[in-house]
Order: C-alpha cells, then sequence, then structure tokens
C-alpha cells in the first residue's frame, strides 16, 4: 500500500496547443508508492500530464514538484522517473538485451557500482549483465535476450518495454496506454501481472488509460479526467458508487442518466415518478441529474413494481442480460440474471441507497 | 538545443544554392546587355524559331516517353511476376546501366548507327541497303529511350512489387478476366509509378543538349541546345537565361498537370 | 501454355537487354581494337588499357577529380541532408512544407537551369572576391543537387520510426545529442546509406551542371570534350573498367541486402 | 580497432586525391590557356626543363568559351591562344598587353605577311601560334567531279551527304564568300541572301549534320562525301584515309590565325614572353607542328618541310589562295543579328 508522503504534485498547470488548452489548472499530487490511474476519453489531456510529468512537455503555467522539489528545469534524462511509451518505442536496431541495457550503459559507473572501490569495466559489464537478466526474469522473458524487437509479439515487446524502463529503478514509472494494442485476454493477464510488480517493487506507477475497467483493477488511486479538468480522484470503489458528476458516472461503468427534481429533502421526481432517495441539501424543485446503475434497477413483476414498461431488446452478456425496458417516459439499461422475452410487460424498482443525485453539469459536460 | 534547429544549415544551403542562383537567372532575364530592363529576351522567347525548338523538344519527350511506357510497363511487370522476381540479378541487370557513364553509352549508341556503323555493316553483310540513321529525329529518340528506359522501369517495377497480391486475387474471386484485372486493378493501382516514371523520362528528355548533338549530328536543336548555345557559344546570357526561364515555367507545369492525374497527390512515391 | 508463356516473357526480357546492353557491349569490344578508329576492328590486346594507366594524365586526372568530388559532396550532403531531415521533422508543420518544397526544387529543376543558374552565380562572386569555377564551385554544386537524394531518402526513415523512439532515448538518461547518435541515426541508417548511395552515383554521373559550374574536367566533361574530337579507345578501356567494377559491386550488395529499396 | 581503420582509409584516400586539391605555388609558374589538344606535351616539359618555368595547362573548346572563362574570371591566365577576331575584340575591350620584342628575338623568323595582321597591327599584342583556312574536305571515293567551289556543297545531289560547321561564323561567313559578299558584312541583305541559301540547303537534304570536332572522325570513318572544315583538321583527316582531299574553293574563303597574348591580369610578365619566344624557336615550332599538323607561321619551319608535305594544301595554302581569304573581324556589336540568323537557321 502506499505511503501518505506526496512524491509528486502538480500545481495549477495549464497548458495549451496552438488554440486548443489541453490542460486547464490542473492540482494534483501522487503519494510514494501509489498506483494512480489517469483515466478519460482520448483528448482529455491525460496524456499531456504524464509527459509533463516525464519531462517532454513544459506546462505553460503551474508548478511541478517532485519531492518537493521543482523539478520544470530538469531535462528528461535527469529525472528520475522512466516511462513505457505508447506502442513501446523500442529501438528497432538493438536486440532485446541492448534494448533493456540501453539505460544502464548510460549510467556513471559510481551509480551503477557505489560501493565498489575498483571499478574495471569487467565489473562494470558484468552488473549490467546482473540488472538487465534480473529484469528479464522479472518480465517472464529470459529466453528471448538476443532476439531482435521485431520479432517479438505486442506482448513479448510490452514486456521488453516496462523492463527497459524499470532496470534504470526509477522512483515514479509513467505508463502510457501500455497494453492498447493487446488482445483482451493478454490484457487482462497483464494489468494482474503489471500490479504484482508495482507491489514487489514497490514503486510509485502513474498509468493513463482510457479503459475504466483496467484502471478499476489496478489502480489505488483514479484520476478521472475530461476536457481538461480533473473531474474526481478517489479510489475505485467510491469513484464507482459515489460518482461526482454525470460524466464521471456514464464513464465508469454503464448509467442511467435521467434529469430529474429535486421536490425535497430525500425525495426526486424523474421518469415521471416520484423516488424517495437518501441525498439532501439540494434547492427546492432544483434541477438535478439522477444516476442509477443498470445492476441497481431490479426486475419485478409488473403488478408490483415502482415503474411499468415493456421490454424492447434482450443480449444475453456472459453473467447477465442487459435489456432495454420502456417505460414511456425513459429507455432504462437493466441488467438481470433473469431473462425476460422482448415484448413482456415487466416491473421495475430501485432501492432508495441506490438513486445518486448530482448537481447538473456544466454546458461542456 | 532545439532539433529543429538542425535544418538550419540545410535551409541556409538551400537558399544559398538553389533560390539565390535562380534570382540570377530572373535577372538576366529581364536585363539587357547593359543591364538595363527589358523584356525582350522574354519576347524572343515567344519568336517563331524559339517556338519551333520548344514544339520539338516536347514532341521528342513526349514520343520518347511513350515508348519507354509502353516497352517498359511489360518489363516491369515481368520482372515483378511470380516467375521472375526470384532471379534479383536479372532486375540488377536492368537497372546496371544506370550506373554508366550516360555520355560514353551515348557515344557508343552512335557508333551503332552511323553511316558505317554496326547496324549498317550487319545490314550489309546480308545483303541490304544501309539506313540512314544518324542524325535523324528516329536517331534522338533511340537515344533518349535507350538512355532513360532504365527510369521507366524503376518506379513501375516498385509500385507493381508494393501492390498487394490479395487484390488480384480479390478480383479474380470476383470474376473478372485477366485483361480486366489488368484494366481495373493492377493499371490502377500502380499509376502512382507510372506517373513517377513519365516525370523521370520526360523531364531529361525535354532538356537533355548531349543526347541530340552526338546522335542528332546537330540537326535538331533541342531547347537544352539552344540554353547551351547562348551561353558558351553566343555569350548572349540574358536570352539563355530567358529560356531558362522558359524550361523551368514548362517543367513546373508538366509536373503539376501530372500530379493531378496521380491518384496519391502530393505523396510522391518514394523512389527518388 | 504457361510455359510458352514464361519464354515469351524472357525473351521479351532479353530483346530489352540487348538493347540496353548492344553500346555498352560495342564499348567494351572497342576498347581492345587495334585502331582509334571506330570503323574497323583488329584485335589489339591491352594496348589501350596500358595506355590509360601510363600515358593518360588527363583521364587519371578527371578520374581522380570525379572521385574526390563525389566522397566529398557524398559526405556533406549525409551530413546537411541528414541533419536537415531530422530538423524538418521535428519543427513546425508550416516551416516544414516549405523546406520540403524548396527541397522538390533542384529535384525538379532541368539539370541545365541547375548549371545555368549556379554558374551565373559564381560568375557574379567572382567579380567581387577571388572564386574561379573550378574543384570548389563543383564541389558545391554537386552537394546542392544531392543532398535532397539524401533528405528524400532518410525522410520515410523517419517517418517509420516511433514518434516516441527519441524521448525513449531521453528518458532512459541520454542527453539530446546522444539521443540522436545513438537511437536516430541508427534507426534510419538505412535510409542514410540509399541516400549516400544515390547521391554517389548522381555525382559520378554528372555532366551537365559540372560543365556549367566547373572549368576542370570531370569524367563526364572528359568525355564530351573527347566525343568531340573523337574519344580514344583509353576512356572505352576505363569505362570497361568501371563497368566490371560496378557489375561487382551490384552482385555484392545484391547478395546482402535489398537491392530496390536502393533504387 | 573499426574506428581506426576507417582513420586510416579516410587518410590514404585524402593522400591518393591529394594532387587535386589546390596546392600552394611554389616556384615560378605560369598557366597556358589553350585550345584542347593544341600542343606537344613534351615541348611544355622541354620548356620547363630549359628555364625551370612551370607550365600549368588549362583548356578550351571554342574561343567564345574561353573569352567567357577569361571574363569571368575563372582563372588568372599568363598565356592565352585565341583566334584572330577574337583577339581584336579583346584589344578593343582592353584586355592584353602589349608585347616586348626584345623579349622574344625569335619573332623575327615568322612569315612576313603575319608580322602585321589586320586584327592586331604589327602585331603589338599577339604573335602568330599556327594558322589555317576553312575549306572543303572530300572523300574521293564518293565524289567523282573536282570540287572548286562552295557551290558544291549545296548541291542537292548529295544528299545527307554535307557536313556543316556548327559554328556561326564560319558556316555563314563561307556562304557570304560563296556569294561574293565579303565575309565580314554587316549588310543585313547580304546575310540575308546567305542565311536563305543555308536553311535552302538544309530543306533541300544536303546537310547530314552540323558538327564541330566530331567531322573529323566521321569523315575519316567515311560518313560522308564532304564536309565543311579547317585546314589543320582536314589535315588530320587526310593523314588517316588516303581518298579525303581537301581545297580551298575559288571564290576565296576564310583564313584564320591562333596566336599568343598576354593578358593584363598576367602575374609573370618575362617568363609569358619567354614562353612565346621558346614557342617561335625554329626547332620547337617544328616539333609542335609535327603534333598538331596545322600550317605554321614561322618561315624556317616551311623551309624543314618535305616534299610531300608542302603539296597538300591543308598544310601548306599557295599564296595566291590565301590572298582570296579574308580574317574574320570581331562582331561582338553584330552578335544579335547573328544570332537570330543562326537561330533560324539550326532550329
Amino acid at each position: 500500500m502506499y505511503e501518505n508522503t506526496k512524491l509528486i504534485e502538480l500545481k495549477n498547470i495549464s497548458k495549451s496547443f496552438g488554440d486548443t488548452q489541453v490542460l486547464k489548472n490542473v492540482d494534483i499530487y501522487i503519494r510514494r508508492k501509489e498506483f494512480v490511474t489517469l483515466l478519460g476519453p482520448s483528448g482529455c489531456g491525460k496524456t499531456t500530464m504524464l509527459r509533463i510529468i516525464g519531462g517532454f512537455e513544459f506546462p505553460d503555467e503551474g508548478e511541478v514538484l517532485f519531492d518537493g522539489k521543482d523539478i520544470q528545469s530538469l531535462p528528461p534524462y535527469r529525472r528520475r522517473v522512466n516511462t513505457v511509451f505508447q506502442k513501446y518505442a523500442l529501438f528497432t536496431h538493438l536486440n532485446v538485451y541492448d534494448n533493456i541495457a540501453f539505460g544502464l550503459k548510460l549510467k556513471k559507473p559510481e551509480e551503477l557500482l557505489p560501493n565498489e572501490k575498483k571499478i574495471t569495466r569487467r565489473k562494470i559489464k558484468a552488473e549490467i549483465d546482473r540488472r538487465v537478466k534480473r529484469m528479464l526474469k522479472l518480465v517472464k522473458m529470459e529466453a528471448y535476450e538476443k532476439r531482435s524487437v521485431d520479432a517479438l509479439s505486442g506482448g513479448q515487446q510490452q514486456r521488453i518495454a516496462i523492463a527497459r524502463a524499470l532496470v534504470n529503478e526509477p522512483e515514479v514509472l509513467l505508463l502510457d496506454e501500455p497494453l492498447g494494442a493487446l488482445d483482451l485476454k493478454l490484457r487482462k493477464e497483464m494489468q494482474v501481472e503489471l500490479k504484482s510488480m508495482q507491489q514487489q517493487l514497490g514503486i510509485t506507477f502513474i498509468y493513463v488509460t482510457h479503459d475504466q475497467e483496467e484502471a478499476l483493477t489496478m489502480s489505488d488511486t483514479i484520476v478521472v479526467m475530461n476536457g481538461g479538468k480533473i473531474q474526481q480522484i478517489g479510489d475505485g470503489k467510491s469513484i464507482y458508487d459515489e460518482p461526482k458528476n454525470a460524466f464521471v458516472a456514464n464513464f465508469i461503468g454503464d448509467s442511467n442518466i435521467l434529469s430529474g427534481v429535486m421536490l425535497k429533502d430525500f425525495e426526486v421526481e424523474c421518469a415521471g415518478h416520484r423516488f424517495e432517495c437518501v441525498d439532501e441539501g439540494f434547492a427546492e424543485n432544483e434541477s438535478v441529474d439522477v444516476v442509477v446503475r443498470p445492476e441497481d434497477v431490479m426486475v419485478v413483476g409488473s403488478d408490483v413494481g415502482m415503474l411499468v414498461g415493456e421490454v424492447e431488446s434482450v443480449f444475453f452478456k456472459g453473467v447477465h442480460y442487459e435489456m432495454k425496458v420502456n417505460t414511456g417516459d425513459f429507455t432504462w439499461k437493466v441488467h438481470s440474471t433473469t431473462m425476460h422475452p422482448a415484448g413482456s410487460r415487466v416491473g421495475l424498482s430501485i432501492v432508495p441507497s441506490n438513486i445518486h443525485i448530482m448537481r447538473r453539469m456544466e454546458a461542456e459536460g | 538545443m532545439k532539433r529543429s534547429y538542425f535544418s538550419g544549415p540545410y535551409a541556409l544551403w538551400m537558399v544559398l544554392f538553389t533560390i539565390c542562383p535562380m534570382i540570377f537567372v530572373l535577372y538576366y532575364a529581364f536585363t539587357n546587355g547593359d543591364g538595363g530592363f527589358s523584356v525582350q529576351s522574354i519576347l524572343e522567347c515567344l519568336e517563331p524559331t524559339t517556338i519551333r525548338v520548344f514544339l520539338r523538344s516536347v514532341k521528342l519527350a513526349f514520343i520518347c516517353t511513350v515508348i519507354c511506357l509502353i516497352l517498359g510497363y511489360p518489363a516491369a511487370q515481368i520482372l515483378a511476376s511470380k516467375d521472375f522476381s526470384k532471379y534479383k540479378l536479372l532486375f540488377v541487370l536492368f537497372i546496371l546501366p544506370m550506373w554508366m557513364n550516360f555520355l560514353l553509352r551515348t557515344y557508343a549508341t552512335m557508333s551503332l548507327l552511323e553511316r558505317r556503323g554496326i547496324i549498317n555493316t550487319i545490314l550489309e553483310r546480308f545483303g541490304f541497303e544501309p539506313l540512314t540513321l544518324i542524325g535523324t529525329e528516329g536517331a534522338v529518340v533511340f537515344g533518349m529511350v535507350y538512355n532513360y528506359l532504365p527510369f521507366m522501369i524503376l518506379p513501375i517495377h516498385t509500385a507493381l512489387k508494393k501492390m498487394d497480391t490479395r487484390v488480384i486475387e480479390a478480383a479474380q474471386d470476383l470474376g473478372a478476366n485477366p485483361l480486366r484485372v489488368f484494366t481495373r486493378v493492377i493499371f490502377p493501382l500502380s499509376i502512382p509509378g507510372v506517373i513517377s516514371g513519365i516525370t523521370m523520362v520526360f523531364m531529361p528528355a525535354v532538356t537533355t543538349f548531349a543526347i541530340s548533338r552526338l546522335l542528332g549530328s546537330g540537326n535538331f536543336m533541342l531547347l537544352g541546345d539552344m540554353i547551351e548555345t547562348q551561353f558558351l557559344e553566343m555569350h548572349d546570357w540574358s536570352f539563355g537565361s530567358a529560356l531558362s526561364m522558359f524550361m523551368m515555367v514548362i517543367i513546373v507545369l508538366s509536373i503539376g498537370l501530372l500530379n493531378r492525374i496521380d491518384p496519391s497527390k502530393g505523396e510522391r512515391s518514394g523512389n527518388w | 501454355m504457361k510455359r510458352l508463356f514464361k519464354y515469351l516473357k524472357g525473351t521479351y526480357l532479353g530483346l530489352l537487354l540487348l538493347l540496353l546492353y548492344s553500346p555498352i557491349a560495342v564499348m567494351i569490344v572497342l576498347s581492345f581494337n587495334q585502331s582509334k578508329s571506330r570503323a574497323n576492328f583488329s584485335w589489339g590486346g591491352l594496348k589501350w588499357y596500358y595506355e590509360l594507366f601510363y600515358e593518360s594524365p588527363e583521364i587519371i586526372e578527371a578520374l581522380k577529380l570525379t572521385l574526390t568530388v563525389a566522397i566529398l559532396a557524398t559526405i556533406i550532403s549525409i551530413v546537411l541532408g541528414t541533419l536537415g531531415a531530422i530538423g524538418i521533422h521535428a519543427c513546425k508543420k508550416g516551416y516544414a512544407t516549405m523546406l520540403m518544397n524548396l527541397s522538390y526544387l533542384p529535384m525538379t529543376m532541368p539539370d541545365i537551369v541547375t548549371g545555368v543558374s549556379l554558374m551565373l552565380m559564381f560568375v557574379f562572386v567572382n567579380t567581387y572576391v577571388y572564386f574561379p569555377r573550378g574543384f570548389v564551385t563543383m564541389l558545391i554544386a554537386h552537394i546542392t543537387f544531392d543532398t535532397p537524394y539524401v533528405l528524400f531518402s532518410v525522410m520515410p526513415k523517419l517517418k517509420q520510426m516511433n514518434p516516441n523512439a527519441y524521448e525513449a532515448a531521453l528518458d532512459l538518461g541520454c542527453r539530446p545529442m546522444k539521443a540522436i547518435v545513438k537511437v536516430i541515426l541508427p534507426e534510419i541508417s538505412p535510409g542514410i546509406v540509399t541516400g549516400g548511395l544515390l547521391a554517389f552515383t548522381m555525382s559520378l554521373d554528372d555532366f551537365v551542371i559540372s560543365f556549367f559550374t566547373s572549368e576542370s574536367n570531370n569524367l563526364s566533361m572528359l568525355v564530351y570534350a573527347a566525343a568531340k574530337r573523337g574519344v580514344e579507345p583509353t576512356i572505352y578501356a576505363l569505362s570497361t573498367l568501371i563497368f566490371i567494377a560496378i557489375l561487382i559491386l551490384l552482385i555484392i550488395i545484391n547478395k546482402r541486402s535489398d537491392l530496390e529499396s536502393i533504387s | 580497432m573499426k574506428k581506426l581503420s576507417v582513420l586510416v582509409a579516410l587518410a590514404l584516400v585524402f593522400t591518393f586525391f591529394a594532387p587535386v586539391l589546390p596546392a600552394a605555388r611554389a616556384e615560378e609558374t605560369i598557366t597556358v590557356f589553350n585550345w584542347y589538344d593544341y600542343i606537344d606535351d613534351s615541348v611544355i616539359e622541354q620548356f620547363e626543363e630549359e628555364t625551370g618555368i612551370k607550365v600549368k595547362y588549362a583548356n578550351f573548346t571554342t574561343v567564345e568559351e574561353m573569352y567567357v572563362k577569361m571574363t569571368s574570371g575563372g582563372g588568372k591566365y599568363d598565356i592565352i591562344i585565341p583566334s584572330d577576331y577574337m583577339i581584336e575584340r579583346l584589344i578593343k575591350e582592353d584586355m592584353l598587353q602589349e608585347l616586348d620584342y626584345d623579349l622574344i628575338p625569335n619573332a623575327e623568323g615568322l612569315i612576313e605577311w603575319m608580322k602585321d595582321p589586320s586584327y592586331d597591327p604589327e602585331g603589338a599584342h599577339s604573335v602568330p601560334y599556327m594558322w589555317g583556312t576553312v575549306g572543303i574536305l572530300y572523300n574521293t571515293e564518293y565524289v567523282d567531279e573536282e570540287i572548286t567551289s562552295w557551290q558544291s556543297i549545296f548541291d542537292p545531289k548529295y544528299q545527307k551527304d554535307v557536313f556543316m560547321l556548327k559554328s556561326y561564323r564560319d558556316t555563314i561567313g563561307i556562304t557570304l564568300k560563296m556569294l561574293g559578299y565579303p565575309i565580314n558584312t554587316h549588310d543585313e541583305e547580304a546575310l540575308n541572301a546567305a542565311k536563305e541559301a543555308l536553311i535552302q540547303q538544309k530543306k533541300d537534304g544536303i546537310v547530314q549534320g552540323y558538327l564541330v570536332d566530331e567531322v573529323k572522325d566521321k569523315m575519316i570513318g567515311g560518313e560522308a562525301a564532304m564536309a565543311v572544315m579547317w585546314s589543320g583538321d582536314a589535315m588530320y583527316a587526310i593523314m588517316e584515309n588516303d581518298s579525303l582531299e581537301y581545297v580551298i574553293p575559288e571564290e576565296g574563303s576564310n583564313v584564320w590565325l591562333d596566336a599568343m597574348c598576354i593578358p593584363k591580369t598576367c602575374e609573370n610578365v618575362e617568363a609569358a614572353h619567354a614562353f612565346i619566344d621558346f614557342m617561335c624557336r625554329p626547332d620547337i615550332a617544328y616539333k609542335n607542328m609535327q603534333y598538331i599538323y596545322y600550317s605554321t607561321p614561322i618561315a624556317e619551319v616551311v623551309e624543314m618541310l618535305d616534299e610531300e608535305e608542302l603539296e597538300y594544301e591543308a598544310l601548306n595554302p599557295s599564296e595566291e589562295a590565301v590572298e582570296r581569304c579574308e580574317f574574320f573581324q570581331d562582331t561582338s556589336d553584330f552578335i544579335d543579328i547573328y544570332n537570330k540568323i543562326w537561330n533560324e537557321i539550326t532550329a
């Protein structure tokens, strides 16, 4: 688990490319040994933020602190941070071994062998070899060291890219959609492996993805971004269960989002029905967004439901059925383990604690 | 230091040695011998003699290009075909002549075509009348074709090789006969190569002066000859510059025209 | 049927090769001719080869000049063109397009116009400072038409390269210069080799531009001057040697790499 | 190790090519700017041996090219060897030094009429090097009649059988002569008549080509019946092919003279004079003449020729034939007209 000390801090960061502003006054801190995921749709600014931490972009405004020190003027090769790039960016002119050894060969001898008094080339070579072999073992690629990187599969290239970054023993590893090019099964495996690697090494991971499931699986903390702004920061559960706004709700998992009116505390009207809820503190008759997860909509007999509607479509999703139920005012997305054929009439029911009320999002939402 | 600064020396060089010299051409084209402004040289470019030379240059270059295309396309296709693509040396043989000094080759061609040259000697030995070959337009075109044919074969060959064979199979699968496969699929897909080839043949052909001098026996003045004569014999730099500009305009126009036909516009196929 | 077709194709290629090689064959045959005249042939052994090496200082001088210019121009244009490509690749779109168009110019410009324009400029410069048309001007001219070939060979390789490769090198501890040397250059080296070979060939074969920009004869100029007076069989002997050298070179290159990417 | 071998290779390359790179000037040197292949190399060697002066040698193929290279300052030349009309022009443009004949005692031996040529009165700026005429070279295998007139090369019965000179001065000049005009006329009517004649000649299919130096080789090879030719080239061809003969047509022709001059830019005036004097020395002039096989301007050398050589009109034109001929005059002020006419003929 992460420590409670701030390792990286971004303060009031703004960044524009030409006319488009990609980051707007972003504030965030990242703790030591934390697994942080920057999550958002493409163009939300997450990659730019990563590149600012890596030193490949410079913010127009704001401060970047590392261990409390400003590192803005530090070029990438001076930062104790390494990156796993999108599509890996392996060096095709080098083989697997030399790709991994690349960073080590650039290190000063005394950095490589801090305890050695008399440093010889042979010792350096042996040390590099030891570290590279260790990495190859970590990413389970021992048998491939002499292979050309072009001859590797996507998953293998991925592992080499990770090894190449980790061998430098960075304090922070930045990962820019590292699993994007892999197929689903491989991606799931790698997610687990990455997480365990992070725990084993005890370093900070900052992970960029647009895949919410990936984010939920691996992260200690998820930072949901959209339109250059941070929408919500929190652990997976709180973001899933308590989305701060409709964007987050919609982006993290499926949601039914309805517009409603808060009649008074604990009572909201939407989809032509008054629901009891657990939220309070809104103005009377304030317009709000109402979010209900599909798995929280219970299918009951048409005589006992709060709402009655007709099943429009049914898809089998493996664990559950996904149904669209039209209740006249709204078409609900419903997940249920029991199947109701299209055209049948069903009742729907929702418990108060599963109704999430949130303030209307601004236009940009 | 930004990486974009690396283009500095290159940009400086190109400006210094391509743009600046062009300014001199412009200057001379628009001045007379005393350095005063004058459009006389420009007007001379529109005189009948100049136009005649220009039309002849274009005509010969055009004929040469067409012949190169007719001869070169099948050759490129055969070389790229399954039966022959394994013989890499064969391909090497086709481009090897490009590495030989082209003047020497042209000069040797002259020995072939002369009245008492090798072709006529052979003809006479078999009892035929000798032919007048040297000094004709035909000889000039022959020399151009001979010199520039590899430039046609090369890009077409590259384009055909790059072509996805599955496309052809798909067309056959869809019921196209061989002719159709060619006219509807193979040829259209090889157009970038064809265009590239046409440019690489037509441009040097329209501007050459050595070939017409050696094989045309000086009978057919081409634009290139005319420019060379102005600079080195007549010492009329003004008219020579005007002609050079004239030639530039033709080249730019024909390239513009070709690019219009080229479906992969802007992406010059990366052969040269 | 299919076999017949294959034979027809083979015959066609054979005929074309005959067309392409007959002048070269003539040249080789004449290099063994006894007399200077092209009209009659009688075996003269290696007489002209002997004369080439021992009694033709101007041919050897021209050969040296041609090779010196070609080698220097290739080296310099590789440096200029590669730097240029890396720079253009890294800079803003508008500026890049402008530079690319500028690079097309010398490639589309007819040789004679390039030669003439450079001559005009060199003559002009020479009226102010001593700058004779000779070795240096020829070198400048060759670099000018060689460099775009290097640029256009390197550019596609840069585009193919993973856009993050350079950053990855920085990330792993390279300073910018080192990142370029250790990562970008090796990654684009096939393009550099191709461009260099192209440049070298263009330089060796150039006649028109050298003709206008220099007074010292390179090989092509010597041939042109000699063609006016009747080519000496020594030149045929030289060409035969060059032909054999190139043939051997190409066969070796062909064995080792994909030649089609070079041309 | 690998780096070292590359370095060694580079070093070798540079030592091999070093002679081409501009070298520092060590001893006394003169630069001679002459026609291509127009001197016996052993003569230069002998000069270097005898005087200790180094000779650098540069070539041109037309005097116009020489003029361009000179005026565009291509190089600094100490001796140039242009033709008559170009000398006239260079004198006019004040580019030549006056010669100091005290330093050229051998110039006394020049043939008398060459000591005061029309283009350079009293030879103040130039000393003749070689001279010759323009005439018709014909192949007796193809031509039955005796050629005496320029009319023959305009005779349509010789289809594709005549080579003309790709030199506007000579070609227009001889046509003017044929038509009875002075060779240097500025009269547009005369020039137009010459133009029409030449265009007609081309239209009639008489001309096989317009060539310069290639003619020699072609005439030796029997490529055509007749060619307009400079006497020196003609002589060379005759030596190679017995069936060739040379004639100076009766209408008269052009007589030309290449002469040695010292440009004003010359830095080594004394050495340059020494060179001129050396070339006028009868034994040297004879040697050089035997190599080039052009007519010599040195009277004593003519006497050294054997009888067969004296017979050749290309080598030793009769005095009365020369009398019918004219020097070209500088037409640089008239070049536009010539340019136009020439373009119309050849284009």
